[in-house]
């Protein structure tokens, strides 16, 4: 088996995603032993050569027209691109500017605007063609290595296909949805868990918080049920929806399931 | 012999974000130099106007997985003062708990795999791994225990779960905590080993300055988490809150970046300060890892935040089993999160890894976030780091280019910046070159 | 498999040589002791486990020991048929089965025997047909009609154009239509203008094997009906979801009752009729 | 023997209880309303290995089976009676090694309801009463004393070698058949499922396309049922994070799935035969209260009332087959008071059994 050449990437995100991957600990060398990392920033010194690649990883959204020019050059060199975790796979939290008052958000931020420059935070998709996404926000260690091991095995990754609440009900974890006493002030009275890709294995709310969506939409989402419901519960469906996009607000597929929804 | 040299060290590696570094040297004189970030503005002052109370320490924290329980931390405890919530003495020393893991974690990552291989001749941790395998073995045994506390503890390694508005949603077993409170001990000693060998090395770089630092101070112990007071090394403690009045924000010509100043003047913050200014409460273990780094008090060398790291590794440790053992012998007291809340304003100031972060808050009656604040080690550090290439580039100018870039990149590493987290609050302006 | 200890594990079988059927669908042929030791019939299904992927129902697409143990696989880009396409000669696979009810072969002796195959539903009635074939003088008049998307698609070319060859079989084609650069002389049309103008003096003496896209069922029935077919002669194949082939995951139940992996996946359009969502 | 054996309880967890791994019988909830969840995930695991092989390879063998003996104390009547489907469904045709290997392997010790749980419907599924399926039934009497029951050889050597029994008195069976006999009358004597099989059958679009405008298709409900074993099979690379040594190693393992999912009725290709929630709904009462009927004699449904706990949304079990079958279905909530009321006095009988 040769090596493939693997190149990681950063655009703007808070490099958790890479950080997860350094949090192999050890197993890093193991998995130097599989692949060939001809590019990390993070964790390298120049010279690396960002050319030539089998994969290429890209964390981080798309927030300005530098990025997007980085962006096409990867995919130009790379055989697959694989974006890690919810910034490069469908905006990030820094993508709910999308979806608010841009001035007044970039305001609240800068006093003086007049050296930023930002285009409205796009995943990676929405620029290049992305072979295949990991979620989360961020990533697990775990989905990572199965991934790469999957793909230096010519095998597709597992999809899960079914929601949050498929691994959440495995284990003795309260419904967030089933309590009808009172929302203690921590935490919000929506759990996105019935509409949100499960993989994870019910992180959130196995730590007693309720799933927020960071990885995703389902392939089968119920959105309209689980908007209905929260409204039940004295929420406005525009605070749902913001919820509900808190990572995904960069990407134009899930802007359209939420179109289809209404 | 004069030469004119520009030094971009464009992509400055191993620092966790993207940065540059431009210099110019014109017969061997600094004409210029620049700190600046290459990545993306995110706005997250802008993106938390208008979220609930509950919704903004998930969202804020995500401003650095690196600084992430930093950021969680520091938020929760400003919102509980905002909206009037006190939480246990619990919740307080389970978040102490937190950020030594935090500590642990970041600085033996920063000192094993960014700082160390500069001393040692190596170009990353990968290159050092093939001669220095026992290094490399103490750097994953400190930082797989410091995400283990942190998961342990916080849920997660990155972004932390449990730490909320008024607690924890959940606590560690007995059993967890058991489990790191026996690996400790072994990384005191590790780190005991690690800084007499920092400390022997000979030729360590130096630079020339005096100029000031910041950090919380209590007087009662050696503060890494919320405390009332900042404390200058020149000036004196002045009030946490009062934090706009002292650390001006200033613009200056040649730059469109908002920098911090302590009157007029740069000053930095991270390990090196806060030694510099509450080493008198440390435990005895750090006490005793402080004899053996050789350091002298005060001490202005930005290259030595490095070795203090290393002394915070060990006091950190020691911490942790301080709290673990009360924690395994008492357990846990079930949480009250019954409040009532009300509008208004807090302000918090914790240690980052890499040194003061404060966060600021205004709530609305519906208990919206009206105004937010935040500013990081990073941005506090950011004029000194361009001061210290004023004070260093003149005791190096007669060097040759590759040996100048070494030093830079050492200087600036040696600070241990975070880039993604000052990526929100600098300006960018990039100039490609 | 009854007695089988555990019905999960599946047994190594070595590819040992690939055919391309057509660009999207390859042949495969196995062999290991427990294929030789194999008892299947026509129409019953197989389980192919790709170790670390995996698993994927397949019909048998030959008859028993005729040219050895044979699997043809379309690749939809699924886990598992995208990775068996990647295989080379040599490689292991898991295989369980057989699995389900077979065409009643036997009640179809002295019988007139009606094949319709549509697109890849050849495959598993090409197992049907070479057991007529084997025992040609238990049966009647012997018809096939195939149709697939477009010329290129057809499988096993050389096999049927012996078929054509022979007296005592008729073949007929038809494509759905002609891409560009394709040559086809034949019909052209849904594989019903075939069965519209199929001729039978009693029909009652016939009975037909049809195998396809479960739409396809609903035309075909009704064309079949229109030439004087009962629904209790036409025997189809459904396809469901199967994970564990022995009726214990209920991945494959319709209506909630019926288990296509052991009540089926044979059987007649009458019975599929009365199934609600039977032919979804 | 019991002291040796891990024991498996209900302990409080939240506002619930849950069946967990107990050390003393101090932390047993014995007065508890029923479990969250079934006993289930003691014998279909949630998620269970079931071969290991390698990549490349093959060479597929089983997965060691987990065959410790334990005891699960708490089991509930309807619990129980939901065994008896589980049996055959995991021995007909073909043997589950997996499930047949718990089963054997965990001594059940029921306890008889006498009073009505929360959203419970026993009486119209007539499953209060079970007559097997479990190796000893306690019944609680006044006076901290339990009856005893023996339902297999191994109750019987149980209760003989661990317990200090005394004759039954007729009186002692008084009240038990008396709650026995008020649940029959009041709930199941004009009252009964029988010819649900056939009423199904029978088109109800409109209340499943109600039911699917509301439901979230979470799996709460499928997941607590202690009748639902529908499971998935996938392959994996075995590969953790912790160890990324020999990236060959491969598992065939099966989950939990549920019907409500649309990757459960999705074929390679990507068609999709239940589209709708609506249709995913039609196809898991069909299956409770006509395929399994059919093809093992017993509803597939306990009326244990769990799943009317669990939904989020509020879908109610009772409704929809109230709805179905004109029958009125008493929705019973338990007062304080109602609940059985000697916990702490009452583990002196269980101490002398050495759980």
């Amino acid at each position: 088996m040769t090596k493939p050449k693997v190149g990681i990437f950063g655009l703007t995100g808070c490099a958790g995603c890479q950080l997860e991957i350094l949090n192999l600990e050890e197993q890093v060398l193991n998995l130097l032993a599989l692949i060939d990392v001809s590019y990390w920033r993070m964790a390298q010194e120049l010279p690396a050569d960002p050319t030539n690649l089998d994969i290429a990883f890209i964390e981080g959204s798309i927030t300005n027209e530098e990025e997007i020019h980085e962006v096409k050059e990867i995919r130009e060199n790379a055989n697959l691109v694989i974006t890690i975790g919810s910034c490069a796979g469908s905006g990030g939290v820094q993508g709910m500017r999308n979806i608010m008052d841009n001035d007044k958000v970039k305001a609240a931020a800068y006093k003086d605007l007049s050296g930023v420059r930002s285009v409205p935070v796009k995943g990676v998709d929405e620029v290049i063609k992305v072979d295949y996404k990991i979620r989360g926000c961020p990533i697990n260690r775990d989905d990572f290595v199965s991934i790469v091991t999957s793909l230096l095995l010519g095998r597709q990754p597992h999809v899960w296909n079914s929601p949050v609440c498929n691994e959440c009900s495995m284990q003795n974890n309260d419904c967030f949805f089933e309590r009808t006493t009172e929302t203690p002030i921590y935490r919000s009275n929506i759990c996105l868990g019935p509409i949100t890709e499960a993989g994870c294995g019910a992180r959130c709310p196995s730590n007693g918080m309720p799933c927020d969506g960071c990885r995703g939409l389902t392939s089968d989402p119920h959105i309209s049920q689980l908007v209905t419901e929260a409204r039940k519960r004295g929420e406005t469906t525009e605070k749902i929806l913001m919820l509900a996009k808190r990572y995904s607000a960069g990407s134009s597929a899930v802007k359209k399931s939420f179109e289809e929804m209404r | 012999m004069s030469e004119d040299k520009r030094i971009n060290l464009e992509y400055i590696a191993r620092v966790e974000g993207y940065g540059q570094l431009v210099v110019d040297i014109e017969n061997q004189q600094l004409k210029e130099a620049q700190f600046r970030v290459l990545e993306g503005a995110r706005f997250f002052e802008g993106i938390v106007s208008g979220k609930k109370h509950h919704e903004v320490p998930i969202i804020i924290s995500r401003i650095c997985a690196i600084c992430s329980v930093s950021h969680s931390v520091v938020s929760t405890r400003a919102i509980e003062r905002a909206i009037g919530v006190e939480p246990s003495e619990q919740t307080h020393a389970l978040r102490k708990l937190l950020i030594y893991s935090e500590t642990i974690q970041s600085h033996v990552l920063h000192e094993y795999f960014l700082a160390l291989p500069d001393y040692l001749g190596k170009t990353s941790a990968i290159d050092l791994a093939s001669t220095h395998p026992e290094l490399v073995a103490k750097a994953f045994y400190g930082k797989k225990l410091g995400n283990d506390m942190q998961r342990i503890i916080g849920g997660r390694a990155i972004h932390p779960i449990r730490n909320v508005i008024g607690g924890f949603s959940k606590f560690a077993t007995t059993e967890e905590l058991t489990n790191l409170r026996d690996r400790l001990p072994q990384l005191i000693d590790e780190t005991m080993e690690t800084i007499k060998i920092l400390a022997s090395l000979p030729d360590q770089p130096t630079i020339g300055s005096r100029r000031d630092f910041v950090a919380i101070h209590d007087p009662s112990e050696y503060a890494y988490y919320d405390t009332d007071q900042l404390i200058s090394g020149h000036s004196g403690p002045f009030p946490a809150a009062d934090y706009q009045e002292h650390l001006l924000e200033e613009i200056r010509p040649y730059s469109h970046t908002k920098f911090s100043t302590l009157k007029g003047e740069s000053f930095m913050v991270g390990a090196l300060p806060r030694l510099n200014l509450n080493h008198a409460n440390l435990t005895e273990t750090g006490k005793e890892a402080f004899e053996y780094s050789r350091l002298i008090l005060p001490d202005y060398d930005t290259f030595h935040n490095n070795m203090a790291q290393l002394i915070e590794t060990v006091d950190c440790a020691q911490l942790s089993i301080n709290l673990l053992d009360r924690f395994i012998a008492d357990g846990f007291e079930k949480e009250n999160f019954e409040y009532d809340l009300h509008p208004g304003n807090g302000t918090a100031a914790t240690e980052a890894p890499r040194g003061l972060l404060i966060h600021q808050y205004t709530f609305d009656e519906d208990l919206r976030c009206s105004y937010s604040d935040v500013i990081t080690p990073t941005a506090f550090n950011q004029l000194k780091m361009e001061t210290d290439c004023e004070d260093l580039v003149p005791r190096i100018a007669t060097k040759p280019k590759e040996e100048i870039e070494l030093l830079l990149n050492m200087l600036v590493r040696a600070y241990d910046p975070c880039i993604s987290c000052s990526a929100h609050s600098m300006k960018v302006d990039v100039k490609f070159v | 498999m009854k007695n089988k200890e555990n019905p999960y594990i599946p047994f190594d079988a070595t590819i040992t040589s690939i055919k391309e059927l057509n660009r999207f669908s390859k042949s495969y042929r196995f062999d290991s002791p427990e294929i030789r030791e194999l008892n299947y019939e026509p129409g019953q299904f197989f389980e192919i486990t790709i170790y670390g992927v995996g698993q994927s129902v397949i019909g048998a697409t030959d008859s028993m020991f005729d040219e050895g143990f044979e699997l043809a696989v379309l690749n939809t880009g699924g886990l598992v048929s995208s990775k068996l396409h990647q295989l080379e000669v040599g490689n292991v696979v898991g295989i369980r089965g057989p699995f389900g009810k077979p065409f009643p072969m036997d009640e179809f002796k002295g019988k007139n025997m009606l094949f319709i195959c549509a697109g890849i539903g050849f495959w598993p009635v090409r197992s049907a047909i070479k057991h007529v074939l084997a025992n040609r003088s238990d049966f009647g008049k012997m018809n096939v009609i195939l149709g697939v998307r477009e010329p290129s698609l057809f499988c096993y070319v050389n096999e049927v154009e012996e078929w054509i060859a022979r007296d005592d079989i008729t073949v007929q084609q038809t494509v759905d239509g002609i891409p560009e650069g394709e040559q086809w002389n034949g019909e052209v049309g849904l594989i019903t203008v075939l069965t519209d103008k199929f001729e039978i003096d009693n029909p009652e003496d016939w009975v037909v094997l049809c195998v396809g896209p479960p739409v396809a069922f609903k035309f075909i029935g009704m064309s079949l009906n229109n030439r004087g077919f009962t629904d209790d002669q036409i025997y189809v194949s459904l396809e469901r979801k199967m994970k564990c082939g022995i009726g214990k995951c209920n991945n494959c139940l319709i209506d909630g009752r019926v288990y296509v992996c052991q009540n089926g996946a044979v059987f007649t359009l009458a019975e599929v009729k009365a199934l609600p969502g039977g032919l979804d | 023997m019991a002291t040796y054996h891990p024991l498996i309880a209900p302990v409080p967890n939240g506002e619930d209880f849950v069946f967990a791994e107990v050390k003393s019988s101090k932390e047993i909830a014995f007065s508890f309303d029923k479990t969250k969840k079934s006993l289930k995930e003691f014998l279909l695991k949630p998620e269970e290995v079931l071969m290991t092989a390698s990549f490349t390879e093959g060479k597929a063998k089983p997965a060691p089976i987990d065959d410790t003996m334990k005891i699960l104390f708490g089991a509930r009547p309807c619990d129980i009676t939901a065994l008896e489907l589980f049996d055959q469904v995991f021995s007909i045709d073909y043997d589950d090694p997996y499930y047949l290997s718990h089963r054997k392997n965990t001594i059940i010790l029921g306890l008889n309801c006498l009073n009505l749980c929360k959203n419970g419907f026993c009486g119209i599924t007539e499953s209060f009463a079970p007559k097997k399926g479990y190796d000893i039934m306690f019944t609680e009497l006044p006076g901290e004393k339990f009856l005893v029951e023996s339902g297999s050889l191994t109750g019987e050597k149980l209760i003989h070698k661990s317990m200090n029994v005394e004759g039954v008195k007729e009186e002692d069976r008084i009240p038990i058949i008396q709650t026995f006999k008020s649940m029959n009358d009041n709930l199941s004597n004009e009252k009964s499922l029988a010819g649900i099989s056939s009423i199904m059958a029978l088109d109800h679009q409109a209340l499943w396309d109600e039911y699917g405008e509301k439901c979230l298709a979470c799996n709460l409900c499928t997941s607590v049922c202690p009748t639902c074993w529908c499971f998935t099979v996938h392959e994996r690379i075995a590969v953790s994070a912790d160890d990324l040594s020999d990236v060959t190693k491969t598992e065939k393992y099966r989950h939990w799935t549920s019907c409500l999912f649309k990757d459960y009725h999705t074929v390679s290709g990507g068609h999709v035969f239940n589209p709708t929630t609506a249709s995913r709904l039609e196809f898991y009462y069909k299956h409770k209260f006509k395929g399994i009927p059919e093809k093992f004699g017993v509803l597939g449904c306990v009326g244990c009332g769990r799943c009317v706990s669990a939904c989020p949304v509020g879908i109610d079990i009772r409704e929809s087959l109230e709805r179905l079958t004109n029958v009125e279905i008493d929705i019973y909530e338990p007062s304080e008071s109602s609940e059985s009321s000697e916990s702490s006095e009452s583990s002196d009988v269980i101490t002398e059994l050495r759980l």
